[in-house]
This record gives structure tokens, C-alpha cells and sequence, in this order.
């Protein structure tokens, strides 16, 4: 694993560099912190130089995590950190792009980006803090409520199915696909680095516990402290699992993969499957423009000489 | 009273059924009359459908400059029978079109189809010439000229050449200026097509000298070649689209819309050569929040859209201004409203709402460019206010524009320099000091480029200090909203005067003409005419919207002693700007809304209407 | 020259940590109140944030109307060191507020947590009387009197209750009248909760009343028992959510923003009993399109938003005018903007948004009351419109009515009739003559019902013929723009001056202000103030921004010797529609766009800085 | 099947009683008249009074399938169909709604409302032309182009990955998902009467032809004159194929019944599976307003007695 490898060597930059001195204002025990402190510290364990990264949220609760980290931030709308991660991508290709954003943000209002930016497959990430509702606004059903569930929050329980993130995920085309739990912050490290890694736009959705508003989806609900014993369920705790396809051209192979994906996406109620889902390495929309436009592998867009260009021959063309 | 460009005019309609071809074929036209010296305006009708419906192309050209079409078509070449007649006969309530044979002039003339049999009474005119030509005949004989005898029906789209042919033998114009366009069009591997085409046109021209001995009144020469002059034909997409290429820009992301697209599939053509990312969005909303991204990234960015997709743009909008984005520009091509409304016909009806794109307070720079020169600076001009005062920028234009076809001298771009606005230098790596919001005298705080060590800043939609972080307090959000508007005071004070309008003809007139966007080349035609009534005429034209130069404008119209608007739009929505600004009401309004940009005379007759009858509001529609 | 009302009333403000209860503490202080036969105005101010950031209740009262509140605070009740003295220690930069102490007036009063332990000397001012109340003791000794002693830590939240309860033994007010609020608010199967907190009011009353010897200066009285009236306390989002279902509103859509989604969840409280459907959507465009459908489908249809959201209505919005959908009626809760901006503070930023909301030139209404009963009213009314003008409608509402609470008489409904436009009888059943946009003298089309036979029609977005089929005909494009917008011609003609505009004061006056909205309140209040630097005062308060009573205001003004427009924004959003639409240029401004509602105090400063310095423009901000 | 019987009764309402006499602008050969001509078979042969049928369209050229069809007809916005239909079905759900549009309508700009119209499940079908170009303007790839086509409409080959709409409406909850053939009208009626017969919203993907720019997906290609084969494999022909989940509250035939869906949805290239792809009998979102609401079991809203409502016990809450 990559992280143990970065652990061991000496870090040039301090895990407190990539802290920002802003007052975090979640509420006491908000599952976002665990995913804070998880993103701040993959970044570390990676070492990527925190002016070379681009931290891009959408609005809610989780929104403002872009304030927290301290790298260039774009705390931007709600439900389009997709969009705007990938113009500040494409814009520069040098940066580590991470969209950050709630379940509302990215699966309710940002569906529409949510299912385009799979099959743009651009060399970003996406993590989803799934609360099961809309934080800041005050605890409506956000899209991952199941049906029938109803949270102190609501008035009525939810006439609505919960949206399955990890299917949609696999039908829109992303290239890795994973999920993780807010309070298990060693895991979640470990998967954002997984995701950083990626060539291509990895997506994570992390189980996020909402004290204020979320009394169903509680740490003790996820401990299984009714059950007895944890409603985690890790995917890479079966021998079997693997979630890579060894070969990218194999049709075979990456339907045997996606199903499979499918299938353990669907383990809800009582088994929370978390882990890498899915994995292909397959060409980024990057290496595809820069196929196009070669000086794009030496040089990010931003730092290409665009300003002296001569035009006559497009006008030559129109005489 | 005929002006000398009424007189010395040729105008020509090309009609026929969507998909069939005519754009190529008229603008082969329009090229070999330009090659000939003469100055050349064309624009296009068409359906928003892709395949049958009536379209025409027209082109206007005399051997003095002209920048707009008359409603009299000298010439009128029909590749089917609505062409000439419309479609009244098969719509139950109102036709979509009449026809173009009522619209000939007298003494002009129609060639159509000979197959079409068309008895002569239907024309119900005896002031006009009939050119009937067999075009399937006269293609079969041009092809066996090439070796394809019998392979008429394979290449069927050639009839449109024979049309072209008929055309310029029946006008007199020279056949060598017309081969040469053809061989300019095909080229390379097309090279045979030339020929063939180039036999079509010669079989037509000879049917139509050798078959009809009478000519047309108004005829059309090339003007001699010593004072030709060497003229590019450019429509108005291709003039933003270099002039974007020329600014530097790095990102244009769009979605398909009418009539937007053009310029958008132009620069993804032009684009890799010159390392310009072209990105096709899931819809506008991404298409503005991905030109953000990119302009926040440093990269100049740019968005091109009409109408519907301005609508979904609205609140990228409102999060670019208070993020103080540089950018991103968004061209904004006009076209019928409301709602999907008219998608391939042209109007001028989104200027209000460009003014007001969103919620709350914001800065941001408006300015409607009216011909194809204007086009090129301010879409040039439009990156460098982008960066300079880190707002976005709506250029608006219209589907005319966009469309029509205009003979241009090459275009100055010796006064176009690029500025990026302030750059922040890093004292250090750590950047500790760094505001990106920072509080300023004329608003404007220098940025970074994201990936430098020391320029890391953070931004937010939300009200915001001067590091970006979010807050509520009641004495930053004063200091915020001062800063962000007093950049488009800073606007108002460094843009160029003649950025924001330009008085046309004397400083001083009876009639002062105002109006906006590519109504300016007609309103320029029709000054002389409208002169010939008696009266002096100027013309106050408005390219910069917002900030609004309204101490200029009061003053010129103040000092008018009789004005009149003239917009392309049912609400006169300039008028209300101008009402808005300096309290000036106008005299009368010109308007038109019906879908279709103002012919020459229209302006005439409306301005006159509006004058000799003492109307406030007039319409008009020739249509 | 102090005025009744500035002798009389008591302004009373709790601050604390938002998620701490602060609001129902506040309710069912300003509950006791009303219910003493006091006129009681009660506004929050709170972060975008859900637990933890300063948020605060004033409660203002007199025994005379009251509608507005002042900066000075008589009596101020602090649960925490932050609302005594704010957080400019921990921020950097700008404070985000400066706590509550300097705008306690002199002879007022503090009551804080003597567990704070703050020496007095911090106050810094010798003109206050402080009450440090032992909260946590006093609770302590009150569960003790329930039974439930030693369990302070578990009902810590009742610590807002001690407070209340040192308010009423400080001020003197009828500790009875807080008891029965108390169980007003906790009824049922919370009985046991309200003895609890009868018993913390009873022993913070009476650890005040025997600790403290000094009484502040103003004290407050309910009014005799025989005066009383019988009055609600109302919120603005309660008076629209009741007025909506009195005028039939079969679908509500939302999707949850500050400060809009109170309404809806209102709605979604109520609804249910009264056969109202309301659905949380996927975004604000699916909830526009949704009404939009429900609306053609002949049900009532609504959607309650802030400008974010609005943003993305633009699309819809000119979709439903160019389909003369019969609404929706948009009901927009105005908030700080730009942008995101201050999601929970008030502004009135979006009136030009609001009355240029799509691209195009199509119909719409757009009406902004003032005060409760406006709200109610026009609520109601904007029904009709959708239905008899078949044209989407604007209510612009402020954060500042969402969240306000008045004490109200009851409602006067007797005049609001639901009137549902013409509806088309089919002669047959299959409805061969029917066309749903037939050509009409004033522009209304009788609609039909889907689902019932003979009503078949089509609609588009696209320009359409008669019969809703799309066409691009000149003649029938001129005649649709005509007959949409004649709609507003009629609507202009028919809706009553009443709800166009009042002119509050006498007909002519030495001071005209001009406003909108909830700065209504505000401004009734301080014209008795400002009457007495010598002027006689009116109020144009302007209701119906579209269609824009021109003429009649046109008329006001000019005959108006001296005028101020007061509005909660940066840029004089009126002031522009009234100039775009008379010429009439305000002589001064006074703005705020701190994202706070104007205190009456406020009001007259601005207005008396504008006049004595002869300011065009004058901004306050006392916050 | 419900149409062969209904075919053998009388007829009340004649096949031309469901078309208008507009005339019909789409290119000759378009496979747009397949699937009109499909839309109006099936409403004839399920004898759905005309004036009970709202069919809401979209824009693009699929669009204007609503001016085509005798009933009530919205033509919206483009990507808007969805939320204009459920608005439509909200106010009076004794109407049959059919939403119809373009691929680049529901899964591109629309993207968003096709993902949460899937959760939602109100009864009314959703009928995508899926031509793999944005016809209307002109050629532009669609999100169902697969990556590395090139039409020759377009100047580039596309490099982002093609949707997988059969995928994503799975994992959006749709509760039947189908997908037909615009040449075959045959089986296509059959399919659309399934679909409107559902209760619930059914979803109906249908490869269409664009003979003017799409030039790879033809009549030809699909009917494998290439490979001496027809592409198009029917799912029914396969004799262990079995769509439907009969326990509904069996999660188990619940997720396996999807993970053979998701399989056949990949069957690509030179096998593409048409018909019923998934199926489920859940509660409908009109069932649990009902439920909340029980006189919209009587009926539709809009003929409730809205407008008499007494609100003095809400006004008296507040005194
Ligand atoms: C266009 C628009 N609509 C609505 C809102 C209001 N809003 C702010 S946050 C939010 C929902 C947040 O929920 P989620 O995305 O799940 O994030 P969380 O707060 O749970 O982290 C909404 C609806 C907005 N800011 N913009
Ligand atoms: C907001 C908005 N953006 C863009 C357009 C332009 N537009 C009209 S049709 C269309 C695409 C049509 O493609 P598709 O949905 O696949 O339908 P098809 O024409 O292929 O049937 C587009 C982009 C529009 N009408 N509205
Ligand atoms: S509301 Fe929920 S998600 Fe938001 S900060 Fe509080 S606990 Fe976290
Ligand atoms: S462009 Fe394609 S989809 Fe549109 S009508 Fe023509 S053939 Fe059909
Ligand atoms: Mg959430
Ligand atoms: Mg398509």
C-alpha cells in the first residue's frame, strides 16, 4: 500500500500544514470531522505540496471542509464541486483535484454532474459524506434515506426509495469506486489515498454519522450495538474479493467485476459492505486531450504560451 | 429619393427546402461576387428543423459598402415550389411563410425549377422576369461534360449549382469569378467535385444566355480589378471565435444550442492547434461552473450560450462575481424568446436579463458589440476586463450576427494587447500574508495562480473576509460589498470611451437614431435615405451596457431635440436601460419581433411611420 | 423629541449559542407578552450554522402598535460571554459581531450567568444595571420543587427558562401571564415539562426579585385586563403558508433553503388535513417544473424559495409564460446575497432579478407586500392572477417576514373571493374548435382541464400557433407576442389600486419616502419621529412591481417637493424600476445591506443624514 | 398480454383518434416515426380515453413527438420532462402521463431528474429515444455514444464513456426498466403497453435510428448486415430469462434479479439485449399519498374541493 511506504520515508511537509487555523463549526460529534481529519491526513501521508492540491466543495455542512484544509479552496454551489473540479482540472492538470460534498449536494440537486463526470473519467476525486440528510438546512431526507425511514428531523417518514450511490456509480462509468465510514478514520485514510492514487475519477462515498439530525444512522447503530456486533461489513476482509480488473479490454472481465459490485452494493440493512468496490485502469480524459494537444504532458494548460498566438491563417482560411 | 446604394444594389435569394444544400451554394455565391470587388452582406432563414422546411439565403451585394438586406429581392432563385409561393395553402391558421414572389422587385426576376411547371398566371405578376430552367436537364448535360452522363440523381445536390449557374448567367456576371470560388471550396481531395461543379455552373450559364433573351433590369458587375480590394467573408461566430483565440483563451465549454453552437464546433475545429481545450458540458450549468473552475485556476475561460442556457447559468453566475473569478466570459448569441421561443431566429430580448442575471448585488460588465469589428475587439477586450477587474463578462450578440456573412478588410488587431490584471507576488513560499479578498481602494485585490507555492487562498459563494473564509459579521460584509462594486466604478473609469458607444454622423441632428447590437449596420444604411427626407440624422449606438456611460449618454440625449429607439425586441429594452440611467425617455420607438433582423427599409418606413404620424411605438414587419 | 412609542416600549434581547433554545425561549417570552394585551414585534438573527454560533432574539413591546424595532436594548438577557461581548478576540480580522453590551441604553439592564464570573469592570459602562443570576443554582432550586433535584445537567437547556423567569422578576412583569405561555406551549403529554418550567420562571423571579434591590428604569406592564385584545403572534412564512391554503394551493414544491423552506415545512405540517400536497424535490428546477405541470394540469401550484434557487427557476419561469400556464406562483423569500451570500440574514436584493427572471420578452406579475396582512392578501390574490392572467407570479418576501413574529388581529378574509379565470365549455366532445391560446382582445385564452373530454389541447415552449402546434410564422409570432402581452395590460387594468401601491400619511407632504416590503414596518414607526423635525412625512410604499403603476406613481412623485427611497439593499433596486418606468430620479437613498433589517432608529438617522448633509446616498448600518 | 386481448374487443376509440393532423418534420427514414407510430398503437390497443393521456416531451427532435400524438400535450423544456410529468401526475393521477425525449434530454441535461424520478416511483413511463446524438443541434455526440465513435456529424471521436442507462435506472429504483428497438414496432407496442401498464414508473430505453447523423448506429448496423446477424437479441427469447421479482420483499430476488439485469444491460458491441430488463410491483408514490390523503384514492387532486378550506383552527394555534 502506498501510504506505508510514504509513512516510513521523511515528510517534507507537516501533517499541521495542511490544517487551516479556521474555526471548524460542526456540531459536537459530527461524523464530518472523522472525514476531515482522514482527508487531512492521506494528504500528508502522500505528501503532495499543499499549493499543488485544490480542495473543491459543494455547499451544505460538509461543504465548508474546503476551509478547513489548507490548500487552494473552493468552497463553491450546491451540488456543482463536480463541474468545478473538473474546469480547475482541466485548467491544470498538475493539481490533485478533490471534490468534496453532501449526499444532497451530489445525489439530489448534483445527480445531473454526479453521472456525467463518471464518464469523463478525468484524473480527480470525489468524496461524498452521506449523512442521510440535508445538514445544513436542517435535517430533511436527503437521497440515500430508504424508504419508510423517518429521522426525529422529518414530520413523515420518506415515500421515496434511497438512492443505491455505488450503482449509479457503476452505471455511469467511474473507474474506482469505493466506500468508507467516517468514524473508522484508518480505513478512510487508507481509501482516500487508494482514491488520490487513481488514474482516473475515483469516487467514494463515506458513511457519515449526523448527531444532530440523523437519529437512525447513529454510531451505535453502526457499532450494531443492537445486533451485537458491527453493521460494517469490509469488502477486503473476503479473500475473495477483488475488486481490479486485471484486464481493461476484457468485456467479460469488467461485467463479472461491475456485478459483482452490484451485488455487494446491495448488502444494506445489516451488512455495510466498505472497501474499494471497483477498479479499471482506463485512459483519463487528460491523457486523452493531451493526445490531442501534446504540449498538455509537459505543461498544464495554465503555464502554456497562449497569448502571442498568430491567427492569420485562420482569417487566410476565410479569404 | 434613391440613395446611391439603392441603386447601385443587387439582392439575390437562394429558397429552398432545409438540408438541401443552399448555405454552401450561396455562399460559393457570395464569394464570387466578393472576389469581384464588391462589397457583400448575406443572411440566413432557416426552421429549427433539420431536414424540409423552407429556408433562403440572401445575398446583398453592391459595389459600395452595404451592411444590411432590403426587403426587394432583385433576384430570386427557387429550388421548389414553396420557395416562391409558401406554405399557406397546407397550414390550417397562419402559413410560416408566404413566399418570397410578392417581395421581387419590379423588373426583377425568378428563376425556378422548369419541372416544377409552373403555369405563369400563378405569379400574378407581369412586372417581373421568369427564368424557368430545367435543372435536372441542364445537370445531366453538365455531367456528361465531365464523363458522369446518367449519373444525375447520384448527384442531385448539384442542382443548387445549377442554380447558381442560371444565376450568374442571367445577371451577367462573370463565369471565371465563379469557378474560382467553386475551386476554392473544393479543394485537395475534393478537387474533382470542383470540376464537376465547375461544368454545372458553365451548362446553366449558357442554358440560361442561349434560352431567354430578355435581361433583367439590375445587373451585376464585378468592379474593375485595379480597385479590388482583397476581402475575407467572415460571419460573426468566426470573428469571436479568433478573436478568443487571439485573447489567449484556454477553456471553452459549451453546451449545443441554436444559434450558439457554430462558434463552439469553429473553435473545437480551430482549438488543438492552438491549444485551446473545447469541453462539450452535460448542460450550461456545468458548462459556467467548469469556466469558473478554470478562470479561478488562472486559465482565461469562456462560455457560449443563447437564451435557455443563459437561464441555467444564473446562479454560476451570481458565485462567479462574488468569488471575484476572473471571468469567465459568457457569450451570450440572442435569439427568438421567450423560452425555447424561436431557436433559429434572431431577436435582441435578452438584454435586460443580462443586466440582471441573478440574485442580490453583484458587479459584473455587459457590452453588445454591433458588427463583426466590434465583435472581434470586445470579445478580445472582454478577457482582458475579465482578468483586470475578476468579474464575469457577458458579451452579447444575436443570431444575425452569428449567421451573416459580411466582406470585411482585414481587421486591426494592432491596438489589442493582453492584460492579465494584478498577479500577486509571493514574499514567500508560506504566503502567510496573502488576502485573496484583500481590501482595496478601486476593489480590486491581486490573485495568485493556484498551484504556486505561497498564493494559496481559499473563496466561497458564501460572504467571505478577506482570506476567503467565511463570515457573517455586519463590518466585513459592508467592506465586501463595496470592494466588489467599486470595481465596476474602477470599469467605468479605465474602459475606453470608445468601448462604451459611438455617436455615428454629426455631434449635432434633428434626429437622433439609437439603438444597440447589429441593428447598427442596417441603421447605418438607412441614414442617407432618412436624410433625404430633409432632416440631419445621427445615430447614438450603445455597445457598453454595464457599467453604463450614462453621463455620456444623458448629455447626447439631452441635447437631442428629437430621438428615436430602434430594438429588435418587443419591450424596448433598451429604452427602459436608458430610462433606468439618465431618466431620458425617448421620443419613439422602432421595434421589431417577429423573429427576423431589420431590412434596410424597415428602419426607413418605421423611423418615418413613427415621425409623420406622431406614433410613440411602431412596429414593423415585412417579413 | 422622544415620541409615544419611544417612551413607551421595551426592547428585550436574549442572545446565545445557536442550537441552545434560544428561539422557543424567546416565543414564549414574547407569548406572555400578547397575551398582556401588549403589541409585541419579536425578530432573530442567526448564523448559517446549525449548533454553536451567536444567535439572538429581540423581543420589542409597548402598549401602543409596534412594528419595528430600535437599536437601543432596555433589558438584555446573555447566556453566554459571546453575546456580551462578541468574538472579536477570536477572529482575526473582522469580528463577525461585537456583542450586545454598548447597545444596552443607558438605565437598561443585563442579566448573565453569574457562573461567568465576569468582573463588572469588563462592561465598561457605570450607566447599566447588572443581574448576574446564579443560573444553574436557580435551576437547581427549582427541579428540587418538582421532584427532580440533582438533575440540573440533564434539563440544562431549562437554564433559557431561568432566564426568562429573571426577565419577568427584573422588569416586574405579571409572572401569570408567563406561566400560562408556558403551558400553552407545552400541552398534553409535555404537561409535565411546562410544570417544570413554571417552577424555573417562579424561582429566577424570585431569586431576582430578592437579590437585587435596584430596578431598571423601564419596566414593563401588560396593559389592563379589559384592553386586552385577543391577538396571534404570526410569523410572515405562517400568514403566507394559511393565505396559500385558503386560496386553494393543491401542490406546493420545494427544495429546503433558508430562510424559504419554513413555509414548506409548514405546509407539509398542514397540508395533509386540508388535502395539499406538498413534495420535497430533487432542486429547485424540478420544483418549478413540477408546479408548472400541476399548474397546466388545473391545480393551484406553488414553490417557496430563496434567490439561489430562484436562480434556477429562470428557464422554468419562461416557460411557463410562453405556455401561459395558469402559475405557478413563485413565492421568493428574499436573503443576503450575492450568490450564496448570508443564507440567513435579510435583504431585499432580488426585486430586478425577480422582475427579469428569464430571457426573452414574456409576461409575469410580480407583487411584494409589506407587513402580515399584505402577506396574507397577496398570497391569496397571486392565485387569481396565475389563474385569470394564465401567467407565472412572483411574491417577493424577506427573510426578515419569514422569521419575524407580530402580534396580529385576526385576518379580515372576508374580501379574498377565489376567482379561477375563464375555463372553455367544450360544445362537443371531441373539442374540434378548441384552441388553447386562441387569439383573444385581451390576451386570455379560456383553459381547459385535462382530463376532461372536448379539452384536448398542446402547448410548447417553442413559438406556437392558436392551436399550441409549434410554427415560425411571422404573422402568428407578432400575434402571440401580442396577445401575452396584452395579458398584462389587462391585468394592469383589473387588479385594484389597493394592492398597487398605498400612500401612507397625507396626500402631500414636505417629505415623501418611498420603499417596499417589510421595511413597511420599520418606516410606519419612525414617521411620527421624524414628523417632529418639522416636516410634514408620507410613505409611498410600492406593491405591484409588475405590472408597474406608472402613471400614479409617475404622479405622486412628481408632485412631491422632497423624496427619499429607503431600501434594504446595495443598489436601489426601486429606485430603478421607478426611474426605468416615470424618469422620476429619488432625491436621496438611504441603504443597508449588512444583511440586517433596518431598526426604526436607523431610518431616521439615514433620512435625517441624507437631508442635513445633503447626501444623495446614505448607508446605515448600526448592527 | 394485456394487448392481445384488448385487441380482440371492440374499439371505442379509433388508432386515428390518436393522431393529430400536424404535419411531421422529422428526416425521412428517422426511427422517431417507429416509435410514434409505437406510442399510438399502444394507446389505441390499451384504449386509454385520449382525453385522459398527458404525453409531456422534452426538446430535441424526439421532442415533438407530443404535437404528434391526439392527447394532452406539453411539449417542456429541454431535460424537463420528467418534473413537468410528475407535476402532471401529481395534480390528477387519473390521467395515463407518457414523458418521452432524446437521450441527450434525460441523460444528459436531464440527468438529474432521470436519476430521482427512478427513487420516486410515481405511476407514469418514461419513454428515452436514444439515437447516440443530439439531433436537433446537429450531430453533437449524446451520452450514449460510446467512447471512441465518431459520427460523422462529429469532428472527433468522443472521449468519454457512453452511459449505461439500463445500469443507472437500476440503481436509481426504477420498477421496470425495458428497452426496444424503434424498427421493431412490433415488439416495441408490446413493450410500451407493459410499460404503461405498470404501476409505478416504467422506464423504456429505444435504440433509434438518426439516419442524417448518426451513421454508424443505422438500420443497417443494427440488423448485422455486417456480421450476417441481426444485433438486437431478445431478452424473452432466452427461456430462464425472467424479469419479474415476485417477492417484492425478498431482498435476495431482489439484487439478484438486478445483478442479471445490470449483466444483460452490458451485453454490447454485437449483442444488444432488448425487452424487459427488470421488474417490480412496489408501492407507488400516488399509493402512499393516498395513503396520507386517502380522498386522492377517490379522486385526482384537482378535482378535490380545495377552495372552501376553513383555516380558523390554524389561525387559532397561533392566538
Ligand atoms: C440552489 C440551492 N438550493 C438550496 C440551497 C440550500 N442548501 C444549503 S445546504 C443544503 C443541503 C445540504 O445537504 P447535503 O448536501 O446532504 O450536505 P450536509 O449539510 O448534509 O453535509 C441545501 C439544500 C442552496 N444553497 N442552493
Ligand atoms: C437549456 C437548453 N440547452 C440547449 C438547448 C438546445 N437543444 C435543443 S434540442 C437539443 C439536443 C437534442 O438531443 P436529444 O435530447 O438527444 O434529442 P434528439 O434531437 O436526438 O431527439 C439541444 C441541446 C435547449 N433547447 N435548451
Ligand atoms: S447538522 Fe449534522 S452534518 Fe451538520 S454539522 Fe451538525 S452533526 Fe454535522
Ligand atoms: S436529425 Fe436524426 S433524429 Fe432528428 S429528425 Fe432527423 S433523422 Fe430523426
Ligand atoms: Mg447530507
Ligand atoms: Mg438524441
Amino acid at each position: 500500500m502506498p501510504e506505508t511506504a510514504a509513512a516510513a520515508a521523511p515528510k517534507k511537509f507537516s501533517l499541521q500544514q495542511y490544517k487551516t487555523e479556521v474555526h471548524v463549526d460542526w456540531c459536537p460529534g459530527c461524523g464530518d470531522f472523522g472525514i476531515l481529519s482522514s482527508i487531512q491526513q492521506a494528504l500528508f501521508q502522500l505528501q503532495i505540496p499543499p499549493y499543488k492540491i485544490a480542495m473543491i466543495s459543494g455547499i451544505g455542512c460538509s461543504g465548508k471542509t474546503a476551509h478547513y484544509v489548507d490548500t487552494y479552496g473552493l468552497h463553491t454551489l450546491h451540488g456543482r464541486a463536480l463541474p468545478v473540479a473538473t474546469g480547475a482540472k482541466l485548467a491544470n492538470n498538475q493539481l490533485t483535484v478533490v471534490a468534496v460534498g453532501g449526499d444532497g449536494d451530489g445525489y439530489g440537486i448534483g445527480a445531473g454532474y454526479f453521472l456525467n463526470s463518471g464518464r469523463r473519467n478525468l484524473d480527480m476525486t470525489y468524496i461524498v459524506f452521506n449523512n442521510g440528510v440535508y445538514g445544513l438546512t436542517k435535517g430533511q431526507a436527503s437521497p440515500t434515506l430508504a424508504k419508510g425511514l423517518k429521522t426525529k428531523s422529518m414530520p413523515e417518514a420518506s415515500i421515496q426509495e434511497g438512492i443505491n450511490p455505488i450503482a449509479v456509480a457503476l452505471g455511469a462509468g467511474y473507474t474506482w469506486i469505493g466506500r468508507g465510514y467516517a468514524l473508522d478514520v484508518k480505513s478512510l485514510v487508507s481509501l482516500i489515498v487508494q482514491a488520490i492514487n487513481h488514474k482516473g475519477t475515483s469516487f467514494l462515498d463515506v458513511f457519515q454519522t449526523c448527531p444532530v439530525y440523523n437519529d437512525l444512522r447513529t454510531k451505535e447503530w453502526y457499532a450494531g450495538e443492537d445486533i451485537g456486533r458491527t453493521r460494517i461489513r469490509r469488502l477486503e476482509a473476503d479473500p475473495t474479493w477483488n475488486p481490479v480488473v486485471s484486464d481493461p479490454l476484457s468485456i467479460d472481465e469488467i461485467v463479472e467485476k461491475k456485478t459483482r459490485a452490484l451485488h455487494a452494493s446491495y448488502e444494506t440493512g445489516d451488512n455495510l459492505a466498505v472497501g474499494v468496490f471497483y477498479s479499471i485502469e482506463l485512459p483519463t480524459y487528460d491523457d486523452q486531450l493531451a493526445t490531442k494537444m501534446p504540449a498538455l504532458k509537459e505543461h498544464p494548460l495554465v503555464d502554456l504560451p497562449l497569448y502571442q498566438r498568430d491567427v492569420q491563417p485562420l482569417f487566410d482560411e476565410l479569404a | 429619393m434613391p440613395t446611391e446604394l439603392s441603386r447601385r444594389e443587387f439582392s439575390w435569394v437562394l429558397g429552398g427546402p432545409q438540408g438541401g444544400g443552399i448555405n454552401a451554394s450561396a455562399e460559393i455565391y457570395a464569394k464570387a461576387l466578393t472576389r469581384g470587388g464588391l462589397h457583400v452582406f448575406a443572411n440566413i432563414e432557416f426552421h429549427s428543423n433539420i431536414m424540409g422546411k423552407h429556408s433562403y439565403y440572401r445575398v446583398t451585394a453592391a459595389p459600395i459598402p452595404v451592411r444590411s438586406h432590403v426587403d426587394d429581392i432583385h433576384m430570386l432563385v427557387a429550388l421548389d415550389q414553396e420557395s416562391l409561393f409558401g406554405d399557406a395553402a397546407e397550414r390550417k391558421h397562419y402559413p410560416s411563410h408566404t413566399g418570397h414572389v410578392h417581395q421581387v422587385a419590379p423588373g426583377g426576376s425568378i428563376i425556378y425549377d422548369a419541372d416544377l411547371k409552373i403555369d405563369p398566371a400563378q405569379f400574378g405578376r407581369d412586372d417581373i422576369n421568369l427564368y424557368p430552367i430545367p435543372f435536372f436537364e441542364v445537370l445531366e448535360e453538365a455531367l456528361k461534360q465531365v464523363g458522369k452522363g446518367g449519373q444525375s440523381r447520384k448527384y442531385i445536390v448539384m442542382r443548387n449549382t445549377v442554380a447558381l449557374g442560371a444565376s450568374i448567367g442571367i445577371s451577367g456576371y462573370d463565369e471565371e469569378l465563379m469557378f474560382e470560388a467553386i475551386r476554392n471550396e473544393f479543394k485537395g481531395r475534393k478537387a474533382e467535385a470542383a470540376e464537376m461543379n465547375v461544368e454545372a455552373v458553365r451548362a446553366a450559364a449558357a442554358y440560361a444566355r442561349s434560352h431567354f433573351s430578355v435581361r433583367p433590369e439590375r445587373r451585376l458587375a464585378p468592379v474593375p480589378v485595379e480597385q479590388r480590394k482583397n476581402r475575407m467573408l467572415i460571419k460573426g461566430f468566426q470573428a469571436v471565435g479568433i478573436a478568443k483565440l487571439r485573447a489567449g483563451l484556454g477553456l471553452q465549454t459549451y453546451y449545443p444550442i441554436s444559434p450558439a453552437t457554430d462558434e463552439s464546433v469553429y473553435l473545437e475545429a480551430k482549438g488543438p492547434q492552438y491549444q485551446c481545450t473545447v469541453v462539450q458540458c452535460e448542460d450550461e450549468i456545468a458548462s459556467i461552473n467548469m469556466a469558473i473552475g478554470a478562470a479561478h485556476m488562472g486559465v482565461r475561460a469562456a462560455t457560449s450560450t443563447a437564451g435557455p442556457g443563459f437561464a441555467l447559468m444564473s446562479e454560476g453566475f451570481g458565485f462567479a462575481a462574488i468569488t471575484e473569478a476572473p471571468g469567465p466570459v459568457v457569450f451570450l448569441w440572442q435569439r427568438g424568446g421567450p423560452s425555447t421561443g424561436l431557436p433559429t431566429r434572431t431577436e435582441q430580448a435578452d438584454l435586460q436579463f443580462a443586466l440582471h442575471p441573478a440574485h442580490g448585488d453583484f458587479p459584473h460588465i455587459v457590452v453588445a458589440p454591433g458588427d463583426i469589428e466590434e465583435s472581434f475587439s470586445d470579445s478580445f477586450e472582454s478577457f482582458n476586463w475579465a482578468d483586470r477587474y475578476q468579474m464575469p463578462v457577458v458579451v452579447l450578440l444575436e443570431k444575425f450576427l452569428a449567421s451573416s456573412l459580411f466582406s470585411s478588410e482585414p481587421i486591426d488587431m494592432s491596438k489589442l494587447k493582453i492584460d492579465r490584471g494584478q498577479i500577486y507576488q509571493p514574499a514567500d513560499a508560506d504566503g502567510d500574508g496573502y488576502r485573496r479578498h484583500a481590501i482595496t481602494a478601486d476593489g480590486v485585490s491581486p490573485r495568485t495562480l493556484p498551484g504556486m507555492p505561497g498564493g494559496i487562498f481559499s473563496t466561497t459563494s458564501d460572504e467571505h473576509d478577506p482570506e476567503g473564509h467565511i463570515t457573517e459579521g455586519v463590518e466585513n460584509r459592508i467592506a465586501m460589498m463595496r470592494k466588489r462594486m467599486a470595481k465596476l466604478q474602477t470599469a467605468a473609469r479605465e474602459i475606453p470611451a470608445t468601448s462604451k458607444f459611438t455617436l455615428h454622423g454629426p455631434r449635432q441632428a434633428d434626429l437622433t437614431l439609437v439603438a444597440w447590437g447589429a441593428t447598427k449596420g442596417a441603421i447605418l444604411d438607412a441614414m442617407s435615405e432618412l436624410e433625404a427626407d430633409g432632416r440631419s440624422v445621427n445615430f447614438l449606438q450603445i455597445r457598453l451596457m454595464r457599467p453604463f456611460p450614462s453621463d455620456a449618454v444623458a448629455a447626447i440625449l439631452r441635447g437631442a431635440p428629437l430621438t428615436v429607439l430602434i430594438e429588435n425586441n418587443y419591450s424596448a429594452q433598451l429604452g427602459a436601460l436608458i430610462s433606468e440611467q439618465t431618466g431620458v425617455v425617448l421620443d419613439h420607438h422602432v421595434l421589431k419581433y417577429d423573429g427576423r433582423p431589420f431590412s434596410r427599409n424597415e428602419i426607413v418606413e418605421g423611423v418615418r411611420a413613427a415621425l409623420s404620424e406622431q406614433r410613440k411605438e411602431v412596429m414593423v414587419s415585412h417579413a
